[in-house]
């Protein structure tokens, strides 16, 4: 085997590695639990992370969503008889789970994130 | 080959007989499914990008003289194991479907170097080694997925874990990876959706077909294919290049299978990639291949016939006859069906052109007495 | 010594490995509280329930026509036979025995038609049987829906039409062989007096299928017979010696649909049941492994490797659920099965044919 | 004896197969460019000697060979037949080796291609590489045009004329960048007359562009027409080496076949004049040995001799009369018409047949001697059966098979521990026995034996032929032999046909001389008393 052979095959192997590695860390999803949880005027919402289709949560109610790996994401709230809100929140690197309110957000305010702590990653 | 070649239509017909049938099939089966033309051809282009991949698993062995290769079940059984993991350890979109691929590559490269060491001690029936193998590895799996996912390795999310706490359960829904290939660069044309990515590692894939048959590897493969004797005397690894041609066919079926569930969004753990071997198969018989010879032209041909028929004749049965399970049974029945007819006209057909080619033989006499002479024999 | 290892080099490691896992599992049996009475009966039961259909494999192995996975053909004769015979309403011997006519009928005319194609594809017989029987199997599937049944025990309750997936055999010749004459051995009558426990002998079903098994020996024993076997060892040889290898190989085909179609009839009375759509479509795997386990090759199969194989599988498929399963606290036995059924026919596919050339 | 201007010298090659001696110390040299006719009946030795050439493993599987090999002066020992075409040696064998779907440029560089590198050959290895078929193209045609032929490099092999593949694999061979010595075996035996012409001329082209030829060839006039020199092999020696000038096709044809014989016409038993067998223009479609024309008269107890060169069709004419191909034409036995293609009713016709292949159609390996010899009598004579219920089933009477297989082992000599052996246990010479005893078991009037010593030891050959002639004396059987062995044929037989490619070229009494054979075999001349005998 000449040499530049295995340096080609060495560079194929770690290609190959390098693409598991950053489809492993790029792609994990991590949970965020959006609650609805009722105050005074709270209503049912309507949610989207990303890209994904809006998920209902009813007045007082609590779901789990997944986000494509930590950093940036998008956030947009839809209610009824209120604008849009669309938003971006960090998603901390210490984190394992967040946890955002719905009735915390509020237009032209900074999100709020609250990390969960790691018990309770298994809701 | 030959350009000045007449073109026969009855020849054509009786070469293409199968494509032929199903094609009737399904020309009388569309009016009575009541289906609309849109309905339909948004299906099947939906269905086309879907399952095109998994066919194309099969060419290369067809080249390599070993029929269809009925063992691909393995390749699909790998990207499921790929998938199981990707969901397990919760890796979204496309990036978990990569993931998938790196780790069902190379388990589909130790299975097929496997399946092509077991049928190249089969020669002669490989393609019922090949399917007894794909139940054999059924066992595997399932030994895998129910007893060691869980024992000894560890299973991480609660989705993909059995009720009963141990094994992977029945039905895994993928919906972190759903759509992670077709849902990039998709393209919305009236009714349609055109998920363009899948059709450029389609468009891709075939292309490297065609390149892969212009290397020396692709071209003892078509040799070996026509004659192993030959091949074998003039110093073509036969062996080591038909166990090549599986373990090709393999990592295709294990990409292609995971194409067809990422777009599919939940897969039957235990039973999905015996479907993926029927349907694959079915596919490319129905597209015109045979035996000892498949093209690309095949296996687009072949997913668009099976296709408008896995569309229309459940409704179509279900019209004609008042009931649903008809339709049904219809489908299974002629999926079957037309791959025995298409391994029976091949087997059938070879047997007569090796009459005729002796029929030129005979000794003196007209050819008409000698034809005779031999039918008189065959009575 | 050699002769030893001539011995295990002709039977084969596999079944040997076979027939000592099922010893170890009788032998562990006890200690984990399985009761060894009752699985002999069930061993018995099933043996006899399933051996006629690994039975109707031999006449095609001999005449060379590879391992039939088109038994589902006779399969489907016998449900035609078991299904009209109940249509007609005749139920205890006298519907048994029209079954089994219905069967013979039918199993010819399905013989026949699959043996002239089996001739016509010579050299690719088994994948294209296998085909051959999946395809038939789902076109009767459609047929039992169709097929004008009218008898409220055969056809689906709120439709009255097309056939149950299930039918109950209770009020026409359930167990009608299992029960002739059966012998208890070491019961207990029990408080409310009936007989519990102890070792059943269904006598009746041995009797049939030693009758089944005598009919085979004598028709490999006859002329045809021969010549049959002579087509499956040299086919040139027979031809040279005035036989017609097409006729041999067709007989051997119709002989083989026709027993397989008696051997569902006796499985059913056996289980209870008739199971028509897609239940036939992979029954022919487990008779092809277990005629392989009793130490047939794919051109080879005697009386002896038939019964020696179904026992051998039956009994392991009989004691690896219970004892396993007590064992382990775990249900591995239908992945034992799946690994072992199929690893077996691999096994035999791929060991050069004893035919020497 | 390797001077300066030899390519390949032989020296004193002598092999044998376990003490049955094939090879003794042949001796000869290939100069440069030189054209060597290698001649010999079948079984001669020209096989085995380019075996050892090639270094072909089953020699050294069966114990080497003695004598040396020189290349270029240097002793060379192949282990593989790879080994001698590296070394610059090309064989065309008689039986294509081509593919039939590539094309001629595809079949004359396989395995040889020209090839473009790429990246992926870095990674996935030399294989990944592109053919560059312009450059294969260029390659074909060059070495078709030192061929001097004409033939389009794009032409499929299966539409090819049969000419045209026999150049294909010549091209191949040369194709080679070192190609110094060509052996073509056989080359000519399945083209036409001016395919043949053609080559012939090639081979003078070859040879004039320094390419040595071994050519062997039973056309005796085309190895005079081509070759520098001449070497005869006979029973394993090398009877004659000579420059082909000045030798006729007389000379090779006597030095060919040239032995005494042994046994004479005297020990023969009388036979009547009246016609028994009529053969009238037979083909038989029987593959590599095709009948074309055939019509012969074999006499009530005669023993009539068919031979001729492997391949010519002689074998086809037993297997055609008996059923086993597609044939066509008249017989007739004892005035009444033989049904042809009906194996079934021509053994109830009389006639029994001893297939050459013995292995393949004479024994069934797998089961017991009672079954081989009774076998043929229960199905086609229904003997040997217990009828039950009246005759509705018919048993198979294993105490009568087992007499009959006894019967015949003591009166055969058959060396077996009994009659359940399985056949595949026993010698060759006694499988022979044991099909000739299939055969007896018929009680035929006429017999054919086809090869019936192919394989067999000297000992088991004259207890073969001894009862073939004891069956003729004492029950009056009328046997048609077949046979490579002209020897033997001239041994034991009244009249001897020899046949030349699907025809009967002559028939020749046995005391006939030598030469007469040898001609007729090599088609240089068509018998006088040819079909009308």
């Amino acid at each position: 085997m000449s040499k530049k052979t295995l340096m080609a095959r060495g560079l194929f192997v770690a290609a190959y590695l390098l693409l598991a590695i950053w489809a492993y860390t790029t792609g994990k999803g991590y949970v965020v639990f959006i609650n609805n949880y009722a105050t005074g005027e709270s209503v049912e919402v309507f949610v989207t992370l990303d890209k994904a289709s809006p998920v209902r949560i009813r007045r007082g109610g609590f779901v789990p969503l997944m986000v494509k790996g930590k950093g940036t994401h998008q956030i947009m709230v839809r209610r009824e008889g209120a604008a849009d809100f669309e938003g971006a929140f960090v998603y901390p690197r210490s984190a394992e789970a967040l946890s955002i309110a719905v009735a915390m957000i509020m237009p032209g305010q900074e999100l709020v994130v609250v990390p969960v702590s790691a018990a309770l990653e298994e809701r | 080959m030959n350009p000045l070649k007449k073109f026969e239509p009855l020849k054509f017909i009786s070469d293409n007989i199968v494509t032929v049938i199903f094609l009737a099939l399904t020309i009388i089966a569309i009016p009575f499914s009541r289906l609309s033309g849109i309905y339909i051809l948004s299906n099947l282009i939906d269905r086309f990008a879907r399952s095109a991949f998994l066919v194309f698993a099969l060419i290369l062995p067809i080249m390599a003289g070993m029929g269809i290769n009925f063992a691909m079940v393995l390749g699909a059984t790998a990207g499921q194991i790929g998938l199981i993991f990707a969901i397990d350890y919760n890796v979204m979109g496309i990036q978990g479907l990569l993931l998938a691929t790196c780790i069902g590559v190379p388990l589909s490269i130790f299975l097929g170097w496997f399946c092509g060491q077991v049928l190249n001690r089969a020669r002669g029936r490989e393609m019922v080694t090949g399917f007894i193998l794909g139940y054999f590895m059924d066992g595997v799996y399932q030994f895998f997925g129910l007893y060691v996912m869980g024992w000894l390795i560890p299973i991480r999310t609660r989705e993909v874990m059995q009720v009963t706490g141990s094994g992977v359960r029945n039905t895994l829904a993928l919906g972190p990876v759903r759509g992670g290939l077709d849902n990039i660069l998709n393209l919305q044309v009236g009714p349609f959706h055109l998920p363009l990515l899948t059709f450029g590692v389609i468009a891709f894939l075939c292309l490297f077909i065609i390149w892969f048959r212009k290397t020396k590897l692709g071209h003892d493969m078509r040799a070996i294919g026509q004659d192993q004797g030959v091949s074998h005397s003039a110093g073509i690894a036969v062996d080591r290049t038909r166990i090549m041609a599986i373990v090709i066919s393999t990592i295709l079926a294990c990409i292609g299978q995971i194409i067809y569930l990422q777009n599919m969004g939940n897969m039957g753990t235990y039973t999905s990639q015996r479907q993926a071997g029927y349907f694959a198969a079915a596919a490319i018989l129905v597209g015109g291949a045979t035996v000892s010879k498949a093209t690309i032209m095949n296996v687009f041909v072949g997913v668009f016939l099976v296709h408008s028929l896995y569309i229309t004749m459940p409704i179509a049965g279900k019209e004609i006859f008042k009931s649903a399970m008809v339709g049904q049974y219809m489908s299974d029945f002629i999926n079957y069906a037309i791959i025995a007819l298409a391994l029976v006209l091949h087997a059938w057909r070879n047997k007569r052109n090796a009459d005729l080619a002796r029929a030129g033989l005979r000794g003196h006499a007209d050819k008409d007495s000698a034809l005779a002479a031999q039918a008189g024999a065959v009575q | 010594m050699n002769r030893i290892k001539a011995f295990i080099t002709d039977f084969g490691w596999p079944r040997i490995i076979i027939a000592i896992f099922l010893l170890a599992l009788f032998i562990s049996a006890p200690f984990v509280g399985v009761k060894l009475d009752a699985s002999f009966t069930d061993v018995f039961n099933r043996f006899g329930q399933n051996v006629i259909m690994v039975l109707a494999l031999v006449p095609m192995v001999q005449a060379g026509c590879g391992l039939n996975f088109g038994l589902p053909l006779g399969i489907l004769s016998g449900l035609l036979g078991s299904t009209m015979a109940m249509q007609f309403g005749l139920t205890g011997p006298m519907g048994f025995l029209v079954a089994i006519l219905i069967t013979i009928f039918f199993g010819s005319i399905f013989g026949l038609g699959y043996g002239k194609l089996l001739n016509k594809v010579k050299g690719e017989e088994m994948t294209i049987a296998m085909y051959v029987g999946f395809s038939a199997v789902m076109l009767f599937s459609i047929l039992w829906l169709l097929l004008p049944y009218t008898k409220p025990d055969l056809v689906m309750g709120y439709a009255g039409e097309g056939l149950r997936r299930s039918i109950s055999l209770e009020k026409y010749w359930d167990k009608i062989l299992n029960n002739f004459l059966a012998l208890r051995i070491g019961s207990v009558r029990n408080l409310a007096g009936n007989l519990s426990g102890g070792f059943i002998f269904p006598t009746g079903l041995m009797m049939f299928v030693a009758a089944c098994v005598v009919f085979m020996w004598f028709f490999l024993r006859t002329k045809t017979g021969t010549a049959m076997t002579a087509v499956g060892s040299n086919p040139d040889f027979a031809r040279a010696s005035g036989v017609s290898v097409e006729k041999m190989r067709t007989t051997s085909v119709v002989v083989s649909t026709i027993i397989g179609g008696i051997g569902i009839l006796v499985y059913q009375q056996s289980f209870g049941f008739v199971q028509v759509y897609d239940a036939p479509l992979y029954m022919a795997f487990p008779a092809v492994s277990a005629l392989l386990i009793g130490g047939a090759s794919v051109t080879k199969a005697s009386m002896l490797n038939v019964v020696i194989g179904t026992l051998l599988f039956q009994g392991m498929l009989t004691m690896t659920p219970s004892v396993i399963n007590s064992v382990l606290k775990t249900d591995m036995s239908e992945v034992i099965r799946i690994i072992v059924s199929n690893g077996m026919i691999i096994y035999a596919l791929t060991r050069k044919t004893k035919v020497t050339k | 004896m390797a001077n300066e201007s030899s390519l390949l010298s032989l020296e004193g090659i002598s092999k044998d197969f376990y003490g049955n001696v094939v090879l003794e110390d042949v001796t000869f040299t290939v100069g440069r460019g030189e054209i060597i006719g290698l001649v010999g009946e079948n079984g001669a030795g020209k096989t085995t000697l380019m075996r050892i050439l090639f270094g072909m493993p089953v020699i050294a599987e069966t114990g080497g060979f003695k004598g040396r090999i020189m290349l270029d002066g240097k002793q060379v020992a192949f282990t593989s037949p790879f080994d001698a075409l590296d070394a610059g040696i090309g064989m065309v064998h008689q039986e294509f080796s081509l593919i039939p779907g590539f094309t001629a440029t595809e079949n004359i560089t396989l395995n040889r291609e020209s090839m473009k590198r790429n990246v992926a050959c870095d990674i996935f290895g030399e294989r990944m590489s592109v053919l560059d078929r312009a450059r294969m193209r260029t390659r074909a045609a060059k070495a078709i045009s030192r061929l001097g032929v004409k033939l389009d490099p794009d032409i499929l092999v299966s539409e090819m004329p049969v000419g045209h593949k026999q150049f294909t694999e010549i091209a191949r061979e040369i194709d080679r960048s070192n190609v110094k010595l060509l052996v073509l075996d056989e080359p000519t035996a399945v083209l036409t007359e001016t395919e043949a012409e053609v080559l012939i001329q090639s081979m003078r082209m070859l040879a004039a562009q320094g390419i040595s030829i071994i050519f062997i060839s039973h056309r005796l006039h085309e190895i005079i027409n081509v070759a520098d020199k001449i070497v005869v092999l006979r029973d394993g020696k090398a009877v004659k080496s000579v420059p082909v000038k000045g030798v006729s096709v007389h000379d090779i044809a006597t030095w060919m076949v040239g032995r005494e014989v042994k046994g004479s016409s005297s020990m023969l038993s009388a036979c009547s004049e009246k016609v028994f067998l009529k053969v009238d223009n037979l083909w038989v479609d029987m593959p590599g040995e095709t009948v074309r024309n055939v019509s012969f008269d074999v006499c009530e107890g005669e023993i009539f001799g068919i031979g001729g060169l492997a391949g010519q069709g002689k074998l086809g004419i037993p297997n055609g009369l008996m059923g086993l191909f597609p044939a066509g034409g008249n017989a007739s036995l004892d005035d009444s018409p033989v049904p042809l293609n009906d194996p079934h009713k021509v053994l109830n016709n009389h006639m029994a047949f001893v297939s050459e292949d013995r292995r393949g159609v004479g024994l069934l390996l797998d089961e017991t001697l009672e079954w081989n010899v009774a076998f043929t009598a229960m199905q086609a004579k229904g003997e040997h059966l217990i009828p039950v219920l009246g005759g509705l089933f018919k048993l198979r009477n294993e105490r009568t098979m087992k007499l009959l297989a006894e019967e015949y082992i003591k009166t055969l000599e058959i060396k077996c521990t009994g009659p359940k052996q399985r056949a595949k246990e026993l010698s060759g010479g006694n499988q022979q026995k044991i099909c000739l005893a299939k055969a007896f078991a018929l009680k035929p009037k006429l017999l054919f034996v086809s090869e019936p010593t192919r394989g067999i030891d000297v000992g088991a050959k004259a207890i073969v032929l001894e009862t073939l002639r004891r069956y003729n004396k004492e029950y009056g059987m009328t046997i048609v032999m077949v046979s490579s062995e002209l020897e033997e044929l001239r041994s034991i037989c009244h009249r001897i046909a020899i046949v030349d490619e699907g025809r009967i070229a002559g028939i020749l009494p046995p005391t006939a001389e030598i030469a007469e054979f040898g001609l007729l075999m090599s088609g240089e001349k068509t018998g006088k008393n040819g079909d009308a005998a």
